[in-house]
């Protein structure tokens, strides 16, 4: 019972997703002109103004490490703790000890 | 006509929580979480891109400064979020092989079944 | 892990892990001119420590690793993430001061030297993402085997 | 400004731990109680500033001000702190400390405590990150830094089957509901273009679109799944037990409302509040809120162990707070939704408090007595009469009891719910009659014949004691003077929760 119901909630998510998924109903692939300025003014932003404000010819670096660094701290940060995590739950059980 | 992009990352969700649904092995899981992961991916990804009057984008990096001025770019989000996320993907599916090792040793099993003890 | 992989692999070995090693360095010093970065560059070189494992065994790995000093190592490139990013305190948290206010790291766009703190912190995060990946790789294969 | 030293400070200890861990136990204990009590230090002065002045506080990381050079759009991760946020804050902050007090005693014989400390530090840092930022993505990033740190805390007694099988299904569920998060978020990103939360909500006000609804749609779901919602709430109550007692009391009291309750509410009420027809969202978080009242509480009742039962009860608790944002929700505009959504925010407070206080206590008892079970737990009061005490301020806090402070919240909860819909008050009064049955069960066996287990059971160390007196005297003093706590923060809460406007105009306005 319990998976028939998680089956139909699933097809509802995937055909509402689909919907959504269609050109005059919500999202827009492969944006032109002003379509792009229109939908996509923040990447905009950042190609026409990301050398001389972060100064990396890279954009996707000056993003991940300067516009939005923050965000890389704390993804540091997520790493740490699943390093200490896998580590601390593979140590040796209390009885190996013995 | 809905993008063949966005198709293919729903259908990818779609795989992934299937599996969550009727897959029993913990292995299997692992692997729908990271289909998961990467339906989603694929999605932020096809908002970057852009087609400006048939010329195709490049990558948003300015190699040569001046060349590549006026040439029209993919958009950086997209990609500097999925940076950050696939990174988070690879410390959850770590943190679930230490768990299912364990796992293993405790239950002697893969089966997510056998771990019924604790009631639900 | 008894089994030993043989010569013509241990060789290669030999040859291939210095190669990714210089490679990865490549990848993390220049993330801010050409593409990659402090996690591609890192895990790069996680590359070449699985490599390591697999070429030579787990014992001759076992000796090589030592964990005290990888948790330690992941902890330093966190602070000094942490600290480069501190460094523009008075103004914001994570204000480019390198770069606004010139100095060593305010080369022009493209030359190694440039982008204010962008290259500490991709040796910070290269350095973090190599030693955590390689200790949870020995974690997962070390788990169990530490009797024998 | 304090407010980036809320975060340095954790991040700070985090990474230092493997350092200082190598320089003996003495000092790494010292390291996390230093670290987490500079860090209660900062978050009460941030509150302090921000209640004071009653001005919602925008820091923007990388420079002055968020908005690129010559554009009206933010385009730098902000920090948006309101009195809500600091509330939440330093409920954190104070029981985080106080559960790192608490470990130090309570995991002495365990092994593995540097990774121990390290990733407590780093679920405190996860709860702030997640209470101040004004970015939605990089909210998504602080909810994995605090749900990683919480699947392996769960999980950390590796030899104990319960442990790992909580943990597993605790990250499997945990990690579908931030699946359901980020797919919400990257749709938002690609209909609207921005990642701020106030910016995003001008947008949608300005056309408001069916993505923009799915979205909210799989946010509040993933949020649902995360706060423990009824139909989803088997990880709770399967992982709340499992963990050692100071994890579950964190996981209990602060990781289901900052991960959970708070992002809840800050996206219905600062993104979403004008731009959708929020009486249906509403009352369906007040269905949501009903079913997770009634089953948490009822469960709670048939329960054997004792930290399951505490858990179930944690689960019904949940239900309150969902009820009141729901009534907040639905009647908006009105005085009715303001003292709902007061009471639910009192009661997030209280609640934190109260379980993390039962939490401790069951972790005394489980440490001395050794078992959980309270068929054979009876009689322990007159070995322990101080942790006896303790559970029954907790006890008697849960419940409603006119002194301590759950009944401020409570009643709140119920007199709004009374004047919006008969029905809901109604439901709300049988969950606390459930709740009541549940809590004086536990108390008859703390207090009637000693049995076997109980024999050698003593006082647990001064380090245990101290952060249950802590608590006790906070419960005491909040419930003394309810009323003027509601008026002075609770209701000013409100207001700055509702001003959307506000939040919005301080960011776009050019802060």
């Amino acid at each position: 019972m319990k998976r028939t119901f998680g089956a139909l909630a699933l097809l509802f998510i995937l055909g509402v997703l689909l919907i959504v998924a269609h050109p005059n109903y919500g999202l827009k692939f492969g944006l032109g002109g002003k379509e792009w300025q229109g939908y996509r003014y923040t990447d905009q932003y950042y190609i026409e103004h990301g050398i001389e404000e972060v100064g990396g010819t890279n954009i996707v670096t000056d993003i991940v490490f300067d516009y939005r660094g923050y965000d890389t701290i704390g993804e540091a940060t997520v790493l740490f703790t699943a390093i200490a995590g896998a580590v601390a739950l593979l140590r040796r059980w209390r009885e190996d000890y013995e | 006509m809905i993008p063949l992009q966005f198709i293919t990352a729903f259908l990818m969700l779609f795989m992934g929580f299937y599996a969550f649904l009727y897959k029993r092995n913990l292995l299997k899981l692992i692997l729908a979480l990271d289909v998961i992961d990467s339906g989603i991916h694929l999605l932020l990804i096809s908002f970057g891109y852009r087609l400006e009057d048939g010329t195709l984008p490049t990558a948003p990096i300015y190699t040569g400064y001046e060349t590549l001025k006026g040439t029209p770019m993919v958009g950086p989000i997209p990609q500097a979020l999925v940076l950050t996320s696939i990174v988070i993907g690879v410390c959850v599916l770590a943190l679930a092989t230490a768990l299912t090792i364990n796992a293993y040793r405790h239950y002697g099993s893969l089966d997510i079944n056998k771990l019924r003890r604790l009631r639900g | 892990m008894s089994e030993d992989m043989g010569l013509i692999v241990k060789t290669m070995a030999r040859a291939t892990i210095p190669l990714i090693g210089i490679f990865g360095a490549y990848v993390i010093a220049h993330g801010h001119i050409t593409p990659g970065g402090g996690f591609q560059g890192g895990a790069t070189i996680a590359g070449a420590g699985v490599l390591f494992l697999i070429a030579f065994g787990l014992r001759e790995a076992e000796e090589h690793y030592n964990h005290k000093l990888y948790s330690v190592l992941e902890g330093l490139g966190g602070l000094t993430f942490l600290g480069a990013s501190m460094l523009g305190l008075s103004v914001a948290f994570f204000y480019n001061v390198l770069w606004h206010k010139g100095g060593v790291f305010a080369g022009e766009p493209g030359t190694l030297l440039s982008a204010g703190y962008l290259p500490i912190m991709n040796l910070a995060v290269g350095l973090k993402v190599f030693t955590g990946l390689v200790s949870a790789m020995m974690a997962i294969s070390l788990y169990r085997r530490w009797k024998e | 400004m304090m407010l980036p030293f809320l975060i340095i400070i954790p991040l700070l200890g985090a990474f230092s731990m493997p350092i200082m861990s190598l320089l003996g136990e003495k000092a790494r204990n010292a390291w996390a109680i230093l670290v987490s009590a500079l860090t209660l230090g900062v978050a009460s002065k941030v509150f302090y500033d921000v209640w004071s002045t009653r001005q919602l506080v925008v820091y923007t990381l990388g420079a002055n001000t968020p908005l690129g050079k010559g554009v009206n759009f933010p385009i730098r991760i902000l920090w948006e702190v309101d009195l809500f946020g600091a509330l939440i804050a330093l409920t954190i902050a104070f029981v985080g400390f106080l559960a790192v007090l608490y470990s130090i005693e309570y995991m002495k014989h365990d092994t593995g405590l540097d990774k121990y400390y390290t990733l407590i530090l780093t679920l405190e840092l996860g709860m702030l990150g997640i209470v101040i930022t004004g970015d939605l993505f990089n909210f998504y990033v602080f909810l994995e830094i605090m749900s990683i740190a919480s699947y392996a805390l769960v999980a950390f007694r590796n030899d104990t089957w319960e442990g790992i099988e909580a943990g597993i299904k605790y990250m499997f569920v945990g990690s579908l509901a931030s699946s359901f998060i980020l797919l919400g978020i990257a749709l938002l990103y690609g209909q609207y273009g921005t990642l701020t939360m106030s910016y995003l909500a001008v947008k949608i006000a300005q056309n408001p679109t069916l993505v923009g609804r799915v979205a909210l749609g799989l946010l509040m779901g993933g949020l649902l799944f995360k706060s423990g919602a009824v139909p989803v709430h088997m990880w709770l109550s399967d992982a709340h037990p499992a963990a050692p007692s100071s994890i579950s009391a964190m996981l209990s009291g602060l990781v289901i409302k900052a991960g959970g309750i708070y992002a809840l509410t800050r996206i219905a009420f600062s993104i979403y509040a004008t731009s959708i027809n929020i009486k249906t969202v509403g009352w369906l978080v007040i269905f949501f809120g009903c079913l997770t009242l009634i089953v948490g509480n009822a469960m709670a009742v048939v329960q054997t162990d004792m930290k399951r039962l505490f858990a179930f009860s944690s689960v019904g608790q949940i239900g309150y707070i969902l009820l009141g944002i729901g009534i907040g929700l639905a009647a908006y505009g009105t005085k009715i939704g303001d003292i709902a959504l007061a009471g639910a925010i009192y009661h997030t407070v209280n609640h934190a408090l109260m379980k993390a206080l039962l939490f401790l206590t069951a972790g005394a008892v489980l440490h001395e007595a050794g078992t959980k079970n309270l068929n054979e737990l009876s009689g322990i009061a007159k070995k322990m009469p101080f942790t006896s005490f303790a559970f029954l301020v907790g006890a008697a806090a849960i419940v409603g009891l006119p002194p301590l402070n759950g009944f401020a919240s409570k009643w709140l909860i119920y007199e709004s719910s009374a004047l919006y819909n008969p029905f809901l008050a109604a439901i709300a009064v049988a969950g606390t009659a459930f709740c009541t049955a549940a809590y004086i069960r536990v108390i008859f066996t703390f207090f009637g014949a000693p049995s076997e287990a109980v024999e050698n059971a003593k006082e647990p160390g001064k380090a245990m004691i101290v952060p249950m007196l802590v608590l006790i005297t906070a419960i005491i003093i909040m419930g003394l003077l309810p009323w003027q706590i509601n008026d002075r923060i609770m209701l000013p809460t409100v207001d700055m929760l509702k001003d959307q406007l506000h939040y919005v105009i301080a960011v776009v306005g050019g802060a």
